[in-house]
């Protein structure tokens, strides 16, 4: 009982936040907002109980992703010259349109289909750190191997894009 | 190797030197001029050589299709089955006409070609390749192939207009090329819808043809793809109201060019009705014949009667193509044989006769530098030959027997009366205006007082006499004496499918 | 040599022709004794044929000899020759007129350019006409019928520096075209229902009724009207008296005794069918009618020798018609022979006299030359008799037949009305002759350096007086008997199952004829003598309105201009507008236009902004859902 | 089971490539062309060690990655395309950047990602290898970092590509909840288990996925990234992006539609099949107007696409063997189209490195200047206009051929139908070359060895391709077999 | 207990924010937050299958370790490129980027 009543705080709380990230008129409230977004995701994953991933959702999201956005702020703040301009684009309204009826649709899909032809128990499973640590590393090696690339093309791509040249 | 065979590389030679020789222009440097030509001109002989020879060695009592060649080129791949895609060469009565036709106008429009100057290499490496494509075109019995050179002869033209022509040769050429290739678009729908439907998992035309007549082509198939088979071969026919780029591409186009393009490139289309629309979909074909003759009436009616006030040389010669080729939907409309060996006659004639035009035209532009008919006037006093030849190829043209224009027309005329007398009428007065813009044109460029102005003009050089003579020689024989080619080409008709006698 | 080898009559100039064309011009004098070789040889084979033809066993029997030419499945097509009387009369006449022409040329046309080209053609001529008359075919007709169209238009436009001779050329291949569409349709309808091109084919159909009476009226009228067009019956006449720009010789062979004859041949060989299909007759008869009366008046008031010679030429077709028209083909050739020598020696005259006047063919110019030039003056006044019909000359008998025959046929209005036409043809002949011979010269320069022609010339004009003078007696049967023939030439000219015709001299009618000769000649004398024009502007000023007309030629020409000019060529213009603007700049170049336009408008949604494009996607992956939900779902 | 052997030949591709960049750490001298001639090394043993899997017995590493002739097709494809768009880039680099290892690097690196996103049977393996092969264009595309145009196209092209991958996850999270699978065989299997195939998620998904995919092809609405990317991009990225990344994504898509979700095929073929439409003619239209011929060559390439797509939806329409026509038919046409484009812009970037101009006019009079080039752009030109004696003609014929099936007809009908649009503009560029007079310097130049070779030997293959198309064709249908064979599409399609 | 269509929802509405931003937004970093949020929704989905659905496999749980993986790398290299477009032209408004266009 408890947990249902929390759950919806929790939602209410991440769908707050989210508004506020994609609504909010300041650079940094936006950010600030996406960080409980973030960290609202994180508590959902407890309440799934996936501490694990809860856990590095704090940490990469929570921790390194937003301080590197807050840096990308500072980095970019473009009111050199004082006034800070709009946030908004012109095709709001329309955005406002389109990201409407798709979470309409979304929703639809998400209450409208039969999620459990097989009739399975309506309840979360635990998610055990090992079954998550068996599946990655034995089962999906592979695919952990590409992303390790992955990981680096990124490094390197950040390295020499955003390194600074002389002359600059 | 039966003789057939060995008769079927003579084919492919038909074919490949013209390549061959592109290729070896290709390693020519640009600068030996002189060596361009040589090699052209020894090309055009050969090939004339080898087209006389097709001609000539066809066994008019023979089997239906003669010298054939089979290469297998792709099969048993995905949707392709046996022979699916195979090089085959074939001749029957109607091919052997038209490479003989090809022949002698490659030959001719090589030869008028000899005074160009400005990279000729590169000119006549598209001629070759567009000869090779027109050729192929007549002997392909795999529709991948006929497709194949069909675009291949049509490709080269942008370029030999753009960079050789003349009077806004730029738009001439985007809107030549451009109608030409809409038009083969249809066809290749066709295509892909005829493998489709027909379902053999082969381009064998044959094989095709059968299936057409078999019915493995449901009539309503039939039906659907006929129009877009003979509509996108009749662009290249000059098919009304798909005949624009005629009068404009002939305007802008070199002399060669227009030789070549109205003398063989236009009968490409009506000989694509044939194989594609006749043989390939009976039954489209006798739903829509009647169609096609109306707009083949039309189009003769109307190509004479604009060309009666023209001024450009050219583009009478222009109008004048549209209505002949008029004429020769028309008897391929009437689907009785003296109609459809009249049509193929037609395009026999029409092609020597507009090549041997257009080589005049040529001839005199090449030093008045203007084609406008009020310009001139008592050429004959300078040009004698000229005219003689000009007045040979305007007579062809007005049907005047004696020459091939007539022998053609007639047997046209004849195939419509039974069918269509009121059309066949009505043609038959078209022919009756060509006698009026062809001798307008007469009256004022060759006679009346001479203006000092051309008082320097050239008469025909050796070279242009020889290319002109071999086409009154086509003209004169197929007027005189017709049986010759009415033997092979009626012995290919009576076997089209649903052609009455 | 046998008829069957008739064709190397024409096989010969042929051969003359290429000859001549190719190598003409480097040959001394051009090559034209080749021109009299060719036609000479021509000449004297048809004497051995006309011998051949007669010792036939079964007696004047057609010969017919040919050859398959092409065949296409079930349809053979046959060329070949076919010989009978008319065909032998034709080939008579032609060979004969040519012969003088190709002799009187080398004199006339000494010194002209293109001396050699002008025998080619004549070459060419007579070969293609002796074809004409000699093809068993239709197909073979319409060949050389084209050929000998094609010659006189060369032979018109001969001195094409002149504006006028190509627009006379031009004129008259154009008008005879436009009746060959009609002969070509007619030719090619008789195919469709007979299966054939072989005209005795084609006439035992006819007779069989195997064709409808409408269908068969239908074609036979096309090919009249192609017939019509050749022998420059109204209202085709216009093309014939400005051929006049042609060189004498050529008018004089070609539009006077051969090729426009060509109409009046093949009606002939064609009568039979004419005679199947009900009115054809009727109509043949009117044309003839009419053009001999209109043509008469016009003569009247034309003071150019030549056109004077060339509307009695068309007058005299006319006069032929009718014969035919009376379904009396042995009359009409008889006729179209004794016209054929006396015309030509008309026109030689006319040309001897140009020829010594320099080129001055106006009347009004002339006069008196009559002691200048003596030779010339009486054969001319023999050939001007013979056309007026003065007894015993050609022209009498011929006439007096086609009266006898009409009167038989179609009974008295008809031959009131061509009578008509013979005292016209009487006046204006007698006319001619005074105001170019008689009486005082009216241009003194002019007449100064008249002199008489040299033999060249006169020897052809005394050979034709001499046949323009007796031929006519061949009509008799005495005189047919002499010459081999089986009787009379009318009764030598008669068409396979078409009776032949005797002569009988019918005094009424002779009188008759005279009477209507002798009016019109003493009008012109009383009216002209003297070359006084006092009595003719006196008559041209009683009704001016009339003379006018006359003089205008009924305003044909103007008439086709009109025609022409607002009619085929506005429409050409309009057509070539349509063919431009619309289907060239709206259909083609629009569509193009329309393409392109499309790509610019629609190359303006790539913004360059992020969002757009973001919006893009959403806008299609909301819509892809949407739709699959509603399409699917 | 692991069998680590099948990545030999990436193990070669990407150890090269952490090769070249280390050895610019440490010899930062070295000349910056030799890293090309290194890579191109690199891509060649990377293609010889291919070779070796030519067919093998298919074989899978744990069910998420297989090994057939599918993946060798596109190994080999990679490895050639990694070789040329070095070479290409020799010079093109050397004149404008100072550190050139890591582009080099890149570029194997993203060869490697498209091997696996043709050879990934499962969802996860599938998006990695996506997001590497994007990663690395993102990269690429900006990696002229003081050029303007060459900073925007990037940040379009991530920012977009980043929203266009959320989606296609989103769609895959449907998938996976409906199926509670994400190999695409269990996915196959658990589709074609359900009673109903029509759930709204199933349909959304389809639908989602689809998008990711169409963004990675640039599929009209998702293709607006495309122009812009490629008229900033460095010209050999330009070449990169319009072969490798496509032939990519038609990889991804080949393997995932016909053997993942072939089964619900009537959910997503119609509008594949629209999309087609829509792409076809968007890209052609647009394509008209253009002035810039990287901008050019973008919107032909979405025309391309259009075309392309018309075999997936005939992959959907079809029987197993209509699916091995189709694909067999797409597969060649990528072997005729990458090999065209890459003739043209080897020429290209050979005109660039003299011109400085890749607007059309740039090429005005080239026929005087350099009639070599101007010939082999007029190849590459006729080649994707479909005309004969080039790949494209062959090519284009086959796969239009194989993507005709009853329903498809009209889109085939429409695609020769822009296929002839699309002459007009080549024809432009052609009348730049042919009909003008150069303008500024008239003399001739000489062709730098090293592209003139390459488009020597790319024409030569064009032309074989074009006039000989037998052995193409044959490995295409080789490569296309192993999608269709029974095990792996469960029963295929549930046609009704 | 919390049924798993909460979830679904949930994600879903977080998803049409995070579109809605990205299509709403100028700056660039703010677009990549919105990004976030998608990216957060979607494995926010992929667990959610995963615990209820999936729980022999946990698939999903997989797919989002990756998802999680990729969106920081993404996150890293997109703001690296926002700052060399700023240095470049004192700007990080995606509008403003907009001389490609046409």
């Amino acid at each position: 009982m408890a947990t249902e009543v929390l759950w919806w705080i929790f939602a209410a709380a991440i769908v707050a936040f989210s508004a506020g990230t994609v609504f909010s008129r300041s650079v940094l409230h936006s950010a600030i907002f996406l960080i409980g977004s973030l960290a609202g995701v994180g508590a959902m994953y407890l309440f799934l109980t996936v501490e694990f991933l809860a856990l590095v959702q704090f940490l990469i999201y929570g921790g390194a992703v937003t301080v590197l956005i807050l840096l990308a702020l500072m980095l970019t703040r473009s009111d050199a010259r004082g006034t800070p301009d709009a946030v908004n684009g012109p095709q709001l309204p329309f955005a406002l349109l389109v990201g409407g009826g798709l979470m309409a649709v979304l929703i639809g899909v998400a209450a409208g289909t039969d999620w459990r032809p097989g009739g399975i128990p309506d309840s979360p499973t635990n998610i055990g750190i090992e079954t998550i640590s068996e599946r990655l590393f034995a089962d999906f090696g592979a695919p952990f191997v590409i992303a390790s690339a992955l990981l680096l093309v990124a490094l390197v791509g950040a390295i020499i894009l955003a390194r600074q040249e002389e002359g600059e | 190797m039966t003789f057939d065979e060995g008769q079927g590389y003579v084919v492919l030679a038909t074919m490949a030197v013209p390549l061959v020789a592109a290729f070896l222009l290709v390693l020519v440097p640009g600068t030996q001029k002189m060596w361009v030509r040589y090699i052209s001109a020894v090309t055009g002989a050969i090939v004339c050589g080898l087209s006389i020879y097709i001609f000539a060695a066809y066994q008019v009592d023979g089997s239906h299709t003669q010298m054939t060649l089979r290469w297998v080129w792709v099969e048993n791949t995905a949707f392709l089955g046996k022979d699916g895609v195979t090089l085959y060469l074939a001749v029957d009565g109607i091919s052997s006409t038209m490479a003989l036709l090809t022949g002698v106008v490659a030959f001719a429009g090589a030869i008028a070609s000899w005074k160009i100057e400005y990279r000729n290499k590169d000119f006549y490496i598209l001629y070759w390749a567009l000869l090779a494509g027109v050729f192929g075109t007549f002997f392909s019995y795999d529709l991948f192939f006929f497709f194949f050179f069909y675009e291949l002869a049509v490709m080269p033209l942008y370029l030999l207009i753009g960079v050789w022509g003349s009077t806004r040769k730029e738009y001439g050429a985007a809107k030549l090329t451009l109608m030409l290739v809409g038009g083969s678009v249809l066809i290749w729908i066709g295509v892909f819808a005829t493998f489709h439907e027909a379902n053999l998992g082969t381009f064998d035309l044959p094989k095709l043809w059968a299936a057409g007549q078999d019915g493995t082509l449901s009539p309503t198939f039939q039906k659907t793809f006929f129009p877009m088979m003979v509509i996108g071969c009749g662009v290249l026919a000059a098919l009304w109201p798909f005949h624009t780029w005629s009068p404009d591409g002939h305007m802008s186009a070199p002399t060669a060019v227009s030789m070549v393009h109205a003398g063989v490139l236009m009968k490409l289309g009506a000989f694509g009705i044939i194989r594609l629309g006749i043989q390939l979909m009976p039954e489209g074909a006798a739903f829509w014949m009647p169609g096609l003759m109306v707009l083949g009436v039309i189009g003769a009616v109307y190509g004479a009667t604009a060309a009666l006030t023209q001024r450009d040389m050219k583009l009478i010669s222009g109008y004048s193509s549209v209505s002949h080729m008029g004429y020769v939907l028309m008897g391929l409309a009437t689907m009785n044989q003296i109609g459809i060996t009249g049509a193929v006659l037609q395009m026999f004639s029409h092609g020597v006769m507009t090549a041997l035009v257009f080589l005049m035209i040529g001839a005199i532009y090449d030093q008045a530098h203007t084609r406008d008919m009020k310009d001139f006037g008592g050429v004959t006093r300078v040009m004698p030959l000229w005219v003689i030849f000009y007045t040979i190829a305007g007579l062809a043209n007005v049907g005047l027997p004696g020459f091939s224009g007539f022998t053609a027309e007639f047997h046209i005329f004849v195939g419509t009366f039974k069918t269509y007398p009121v059309f066949g009428g009505m043609a038959i007065f078209a022919a009756a205006l060509a006698a009026g813009y062809m001798l307008r044109l007469f009256a004022i460029v060759f006679f009346g007082p001479m203006s000092p102005r051309w008082s320097d003009l050239k008469d025909l050089t050796a070279l242009e006499r020889l290319s002109g003579g071999m086409l009154i020689a086509s003209i004169v024989m197929m007027g005189v004496w017709w049986a010759p080619f009415t033997d092979r080409i009626s012995s290919a008709v009576t076997l089209l499918p649903g052609v009455t006698s | 040599m046998g008829a069957e080898q008739a064709w190397l009559l024409a096989a010969i100039p042929a051969g003359f022709f290429l000859l001549l064309s190719f190598f003409g011009r480097p040959l001394p004098r051009g090559g034209d004794y080749f021109g009299v070789i060719s036609i000479g040889t021509s000449f004297v084979l048809f004497f051995f044929v006309l011998a051949d033809f007669l010792d036939t066993p079964g007696k004047v029997g057609p010969v017919v000899n040919s050859i398959e030419w092409s065949n296409i499945g079930d349809f053979h097509l046959r060329m070949g020759i076919y010989i009978d009387p008319i065909t032998i009369t034709m080939f008579g006449v032609v060979t004969t007129v040519a012969l003088m022409v190709n002799i009187f040329s080398i004199g006339y046309m000494k010194g002209e350019p293109r001396y050699y080209w002008f025998f080619a053609i004549l070459q060419m001529f007579a070969a293609s006409m002796l074809m004409l008359v000699m093809a068993d075919n239709l197909l073979l007709v319409y060949i050389s019928w084209e050929l000998v169209g094609v010659c006189s238009f060369l032979l018109i436009g001969f001195y094409w520096e002149k504006r006028s001779a190509t627009e006379a050329a031009k004129k008259a291949f154009i008008t005879t075209r436009v009746g060959d569409v009609g002969l070509l349709i007619g030719i090619i309808l008789l195919f469709k229902a007979t299966g054939t091109f072989n005209i005795q084919e084609i006439i035992h159909a006819a007779e069989a009724g195997e064709i409808g009476q409408t269908y068969l009226f239908i074609a036979i009228m096309a090919i009249f009207l192609g017939c019509m067009g050749k022998s420059a019956q109204v209202p085709f006449h216009v093309w014939l008296p400005d051929a006049m720009e042609g060189p004498t010789p050529v008018s004089a062979l070609i539009h006077a005794a051969t090729m426009v004859v060509a109409g009046v041949y093949l009606t002939a060989r064609l009568l039979p069918v004419f005679a199947v299909a009900d009115g054809a007759l009727l109509v043949v008869t009117i044309v003839g009618l009419t053009t001999a009366l209109l043509t008469g008046f016009i003569a009247l008031a034309q003071t150019d020798i030549k056109k004077v010679l060339a509307y009695s030429t068309v007058g005299q077709l006319g006069f032929m018609f009718v014969a035919l028209g009376a379904g009396n083909p042995s009359v009409a050739m008889f006729h179209l022979a004794t016209h054929a020598f006396f015309k030509a020696l008309l026109f030689l005259g006319s040309g001897s006299v140009i020829h010594a006047t320099h080129h001055n063919q106006e009347m009004d110019k002339l006069g008196g030359l009559w002691k200048k030039m003596p030779i010339t003056g009486t054969t001319f006044l023999v050939g001007s008799l013979a056309l007026a019909g003065v007894i015993p000359f050609a022209g009498f008998w011929s006439k007096d037949e086609i009266f006898v025959a009409l009167s038989e046929h179609w009974g008295g209005w008809a031959v009131m009305l061509l009578g008509l036409a013979a005292v016209m043809t009487a006046f204006y002949t007698t006319r001619l002759f005074i105001r170019t011979f008689m009486g005082k010269p009216m241009d003194e320069h002019v007449y100064e350096h008249t002199h008489e022609s040299g033999f060249i010339m006169t020897g052809p004009l005394i050979f034709l007086g001499i046949l323009a003078a007796v031929s006519g007696f061949i009509v008799f049967h005495g005189v047919g008997k002499a010459l081999g023939f089986p009787g009379g030439i009318t009764e030598f000219i008669f068409l396979e199952h078409h009776g032949p015709h005797r002569y009988e001299m019918d005094w009424g009618f002779a009188a008759g004829s005279i009477a209507m000769a002798t009016v019109g000649i003493w009008a012109a004398a009383w009216m002209y003598w003297g070359n006084s024009t006092r009595r003719s502007t006196a008559l041209a000023e009683w009704s001016p309105g009339l003379y006018d007309m006359i003089k205008k030629k009924f305003y044909f020409d103007e008439l086709y201009q009109a025609a022409i000019d607002r009619g085929v060529l506005g429409f050409s213009y309009v057509v070539a507008w349509f063919d431009r603007y619309v289907v060239n700049d709206t259909g083609v170049d629009g569509s193009a236009q329309a393409t392109g336009f499309a790509g610019g408008v629609l190359k303006y949604l790539q913004t360059g902004r992020v969002p757009n494009y973001a919006m893009a996607i959403a806008i299609g992956v909301a819509g892809l859902a949407v739709a699959g939900l509603v399409v699917r779902g | 089971m692991r069998d680590y052997t099948i990545f030999i030949p990436e193990y070669i591709a990407a150890g090269s490539a952490v090769g070249i960049i280390g050895l610019e750490l440490f010899m930062p001298k070295l000349r910056k062309d030799g890293l090309a001639y290194l890579t191109a090394l690199a891509a060649v043993a990377w293609f010889v060690a291919g070779l070796f899997f030519i067919g093998k017995d298919a074989n899978s590493f744990q069910g998420l990655i297989a090994s057939d002739d599918f993946t060798t097709y596109f190994r080999l494809l990679a490895a050639g395309i990694v070789f040329v768009v070095a070479l290409m880039s020799a010079h093109y680099m050397r004149d404008r950047t100072k550190t050139a290892s890591e582009y080099y690097g890149l570029m194997l690196v993203g060869g490697c990602g498209m091997v696996y996103m043709a050879a990934a049977t499962e969802l996860i393996t599938a998006y990695i290898s996506l997001e590497l092969l994007s990663f690395t264009l993102y990269i690429l595309v900006g990696y002229l970092k003081r050029d303007n145009l060459s900073s925007e196209a990037s940040l379009k092209y991530i920012l977009l590509g980043a929203f266009s991958s959320a989606m296609f996850l989103y769609g895959m999270s449907l998938i996976y909840g409906v199926t509670g699978s994400t190999t695409y065989a269990g996915i196959a299997e658990a589709l074609s288990g359900r009673e109903s195939g029509t759930d709204p998620a199933v349909i959304v998904g389809f639908m989602l996925i689809l998008a990711g995919v169409g963004f990675k092809v640039s599929a009209a609405p998702f293709h607006m990234w495309a122009p812009d990317a490629y008229e900033g991009a460095p010209m050999p990225v330009t070449a990169f992006l319009s072969t490798l990344s496509k032939a990519a994504g038609f990889a991804l898509i080949l393997r995932l539609f016909s053997a993942a979700i072939v089964v619900d095929a009537a959910e997503w073929r119609w509008a594949v099949m629209v999309l087609a439409a829509l792409t076809m003619t968007m890209g052609n239209l647009i394509a008209i107007q253009q002035k810039n011929l990287k901008r050019l060559i973008a919107y032909s390439s979405i025309g391309q696409v259009g075309y392309m797509l018309i075999t997936i939806a005939a992959i959907g329409y079809g029987d197993p063997q209509g699916g091995i026509n189709a694909t067999s038919g797409l597969l060649i046409h990528i072997i005729g189209y990458v090999a065209s484009t890459l003739l043209f812009f080897t020429a290209l970037t050979a005109a660039y490195n003299k011109t400085g101009r890749d607007d059309i006019d740039g090429l005005k009079g080239l026929a005087e200047t350099q009639p070599f080039l101007a010939l082999v752009i007029t190849c590459s030109l006729f080649s994707f206009a479909g005309l004969p004696f080039f790949a494209g003609f062959a090519t284009k014929l086959f796969m239009f051929q194989g993507a005709t099936t009853s329903e498809t007809m009209w889109v085939v009908a429409l695609a020769v139908l822009n296929s002839f649009i699309s002459l007009y503009y080549y024809l432009m560029i052609i009348r730049q070359m042919y009909l003008y007079e150069p303008v500024g310097e008239t003399a001739r130049w000489k062709v730098n060895p090293v592209l003139g070779g390459l488009a020597v030997a790319l024409v030569l293959a064009v032309l074989f391709i074009g006039m000989y198309p037998g052995p193409a064709f044959t490995v295409s249908e080789e490569a296309a077999k192993p999608l269709f064979e029974p095990g792996v599409a469960t029963g295929m399609a549930r046609v009704p | 207990m919390v049924p798993l269509e909460n979830y679904l929802v949930l994600s879903a509405i977080v998803f049409a924010l995070g579109v809605y931003g990205v299509l709403a937004r100028r700056n660039a970093v703010l677009v990549l937050m919105a990004i976030e949020l998608m990216l957060n929704a979607v494995s926010l989905n992929f667990i959610a299958f995963a615990a209820y659905l999936d729980p022999g496999k946990i698939t999903g749980a997989i797919f989002a370790v990756f998802i999680i993986t990729v969106a920081a790398a993404e996150v890293g290299l997109a703001l690296a490129i926002v700052i060399r477009l700023f240095r470049n032209r004192a700007t990080s408004n995606v509008d403003e980027a907009a001389i490609l266009k046409w």
